[in-house]
């Protein structure tokens, strides 16, 4: 059963929907090392996306789509870093109305490399990469969603043990350890959504 | 926890309301290009250097207050505190700019980076040269002044800006200015209290009483650390201490003050510190050259306060006084 | 209960010290006649009438904010919510009477009433003509017009007297044109916080979360009555249906409006109001000539916000247009 | 036993600890019903009178004295009140080193009418008046010092079931029952001074 243009649309519904049901934990999270919007971001910059997903032909159309919504909807860090990755997320997808299942978490890969392109931010400096990098080296080794899923976990719970360098948390130091990376959490979510609408 | 006492409608429309007002309350002075992007009534012109200003709401009148003659062109109207998208920068530099290119200047915050990047990307791709000049103005944030946030110093470094591009100069000597007024800008802000986002009327931290955050930032972020909440005056102290130590500049130099409320600290308030702030810079053996007591850069109804020392050259003095007109900012 | 979280030294010296940072941060527009009498450096002049304005601390930029030429020539600074004793009222008059006698205006507080009153039988020992207008803005205060107290109206009445005064009108035309501009001038406010004493730091009332007190005065005494905190448009148009009852202009007239910030409620929401009472005007046919939106009117800490509207005719447009240049506000 | 100026020395400085030590309730009680600085003025107030009145030769001079420092530091309603109230008590201690404790009572009623007369205030509007009054009635009528200190305090409770008609709480209406008063309260705390020092 291949990810078809109506799948594509309940995976940007449910992850607007589950933005928006984690929007305050987020918010909170992202209170206690930066500056409190970071569910915000998420829970607007979906569901514009899930808005714009709908009613088109192929799958690149609706990621490009995602992208541009998330993005004007947001901007924020969240905003170019997730118009990023959904832009590259569109290219892997490809012009068509459906894929083949077994290549999606390539999508994972993508995106995380769109990611890792606009945040110039590497692994281990505290950010939602720390959850995207693991899922794409999950990935890119064949590993199935539940794997993708569990090392994006681990990866986000990973940071809290973690000093931040780069964004907001940067300027506390030793205070931001101890504290999740609100992205890092936020994409683990992500992550889920994609596994359970892909896996 | 009770929500916080907010007078709004829907927490998620907070900006566009608040833009309405905006420019109902300043038809002479502020337009809207496009959404959320607001633009000089005058002051744009040809061959003028367009600078256009932005960042997160939640500041006011930081950024779109500083809109007007002699100042800014354009502003980008981010949701509270986040950045603006590419696309209101886009929008307000093609509807201002005058053939002699435009200034992109925010605080230097890994969004705005990312943002106005892209903005600027865009409007090359327009044939619209574009340079950006990030602020970091905030000497608390990072040893690194290359890493440092911008905070309340933005107002004197736009408006010498501003006040450049106004006197019809060309983009590198208003780029140079830029530079040079955001290097010799420091600032350092306490928080007395949290603020709350409109959408989840929630403060964005603990504060017990009798604890202040030092080194704070515009956005609720921790400050670098927490201690007790002292006299005015030895916070003052504490301040004005790592500012002229970054500073260093010699006695009998000229500087611009500004002690700027985060919020809900009240100009009493602020007027007690000036008082300590302009003791010190005596002692420094510096002259006050101008000063600016208010809230000029906020963070919604947080209580703290900021205290900026710009280090003055004959340059800088001039851009400074020289006139803007602005929806919620005049000089000369 | 722990005190409340203030950046001030001693709660004693709050007032003295803030007078400091004023006096130090405005060198060109004020100084010190005599203790707690602050006077306008340039304004004061032979034959023209001298305008002394005054009050409790706590409101700034209320009062001491609005002196300068083309507004009041001087100032006597109260203790925090008290009123000044007459001996500053008297230094600042006497230390700008340009011969040409003296108005005194301040709001209508039973203290103001008692130590200005004091001051005008002591200006008259003086052979100073001296003459009272009490601003009575507030109409949640009181149904009886005369009994209302002065609130952030004050902002406008007082430029209208200042102008006339600095146009060198007669003292009978400047009270005149006083009275006027306050019988013109509707204000009422909310409160959605308590505020504090700098000697007590503690709460002067209690305000459950989710609620607000209507009808509230610029010194946290309690307001008409308290009821559930409703959305910016509600609170407005219960503000605005009672300010424009009271006001009956005629559609077509023309109105100047003031949205102020008791203290904490930051420009965001200062705007959102704003939106929806020019709304509320345009409905009800009447032109904003000009507005002011920002901190005016204040109560420290406090949250909340008032409306002000000034019914215009063309003498009192003239006068809120007529050139002022204070310390804390300008126009033209 | 006469009242000496060094007893009405102690008497101020009595007046100024009581002050002080009643300052946070008092502003507390006007927090209620008023601005919350009742206890502010008077503590101030008390305060520089306490100061005022030292080395002074007759207590003429030193009511007077007491009368200008309490106006000069407060300001406010109490301000121009005590002020007038204290003139009032100059004059009827006339230019004298001491005066006889018998004729004491007379003070009380001076400094009763002397508010009265600035304050334009009837008893029953819910202001210090509804203490002085009564306490004032009760010298004229040839009362002991333990009989004007229980009017006076009869009458500052009688301000709770009072409505203000008058001063800031007019404003409150209805909402202004159940308060008492705080210039009457500390009314009769201060008559409480005069009666211990006096009595
Ligand atoms: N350069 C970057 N690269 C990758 N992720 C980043 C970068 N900068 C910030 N982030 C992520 O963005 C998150 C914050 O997002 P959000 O709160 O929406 O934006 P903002 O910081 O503008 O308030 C951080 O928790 C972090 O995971
Ligand atoms: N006209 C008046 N006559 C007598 N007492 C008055 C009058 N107006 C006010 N008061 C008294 O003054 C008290 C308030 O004093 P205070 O708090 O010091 O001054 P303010 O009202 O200026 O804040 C009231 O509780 C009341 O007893
Ligand atoms: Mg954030
Ligand atoms: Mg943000
Ligand atoms: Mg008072
Ligand atoms: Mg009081």
């Amino acid at each position: 059963m291949d990810f078809t243009t109506q799948n594509c649309t309940d995976l940007f519904a449910a992850l607007a929907a589950r933005m928006a049901a984690e929007r305050d934990a987020l918010c909170a999270l992202d209170g206690l090392i930066g500056d409190a919007d970071h569910g915000i971001a998420m829970a607007q910059g979906m569901s514009a996306a899930a808005l714009a997903v709908e009613n088109l032909a192929t799958l690149q159309d609706q990621f490009n789509a995602a992208a541009k919504a998330f993005l004007n909807a947001v901007g924020a860090s969240s905003g170019p870093l997730y118009a990023t990755a959904l832009m590259r997320a569109a290219k892997a997808a490809g012009p068509r109305a459906a894929m083949p299942r077994a290549e999606t978490p390539s999508l994972i890969t993508a995106m995380a490399e769109g990611i890792a392109h606009r945040g110039k931010a590497a692994p281990g400096q505290k950010t939602m990469i720390d959850a995207w990098h693991p899922a794409s080296e999950a990935a890119k080794s064949g590993a199935s969603w539940p794997e993708i899923l569990q090392a994006a976990q681990t990866g986000a719970d990973a940071t809290a043990q973690m000093q931040a360098s780069l964004g907001r948390a940067a300027t506390l130091g030793a205070r931001s350890l101890g504290h999740k990376d609100p992205g890092a959490v936020s994409a683990s979510m992500i992550i889920a959504e994609f596994a359970r609408a892909l896996g | 926890m009770a929500p916080t006492q907010k007078l709004i409608n829907d927490g998620n429309h907070t900006v566009d309301e608040m833009l309405a007002g905006v420019l109902a309350a300043h038809p002479n002075h502020l337009a809207l290009a496009a959404p959320r992007a607001v633009i000089a009534k005058s002051g744009p012109r040809p061959g003028k250097v367009a600078l256009i200003i932005g960042g997160g709401s939640g500041h006011e009148p930081t950024f779109l207050g500083f809109v007007g003659k002699g100042l800014a062109d354009g502003c980008a109207v981010g949701n509270v505190f986040a950045s603006p998208p590419p696309q209101p920068v886009v929008d307000a530099a093609l509807a201002t700019h005058g053939g002699a290119g435009v200034l992109l200047m925010y605080g230097n915050y890994a969004g705005d980076v990312m943002n106005f990047d892209m903005a600027a990307e865009l409007l090359q791709m327009d044939n619209v040269e574009a340079r950006t000049v990030l602020t970091t103005d905030d000497i608390a944030s990072s040893p690194n002044p290359a890493k440092r946030r911008g905070v309340a110093g933005n107002v004197f470094i736009f408006k010498a800006a501003g006040a450049a591009a106004d006197l019809m100069l060309p983009l590198d000597e208003v780029e140079r200015i830029a530079r040079h007024a955001n290097a010799r800008t420091y600032t350092m802000g306490v928080a007395l209290s949290a603020c709350s986002l409109p959408q989840t009327r929630r403060l964005n931290f603990d504060l017990p009483a009798g604890e202040m955050e030092i080194g704070m930032g515009i956005h609720g972020e921790p400050g670098i650390r927490r201690g007790p909440l002292k006299p005015a005056d030895a916070v003052v102290d504490e301040m004005m201490d790592a500012i002229l130590a970054e500073m260093a500049a010699p006695a009998g130099a000229s500087v611009a003050v500004l002690v700027n409320s985060l919020g809900s600290t009240p100009l009493m308030e602020l007027y007690i510190l000036y008082a300590r702030v302009a003791e010190r810079l005596k002692l420094a053996g510096l002259g006050i050259h101008s000063s600016l007591v208010g809230p000029y850069c906020t963070s919604m109804e947080m209580a703290g306060a900021s205290i900026t020392v710009m280090h003055l050259d004959d340059e800088l003095a001039k851009m400074l006084d020289h006139p803007c007109d602005c929806a919620m900012f005049r000089v000369g």
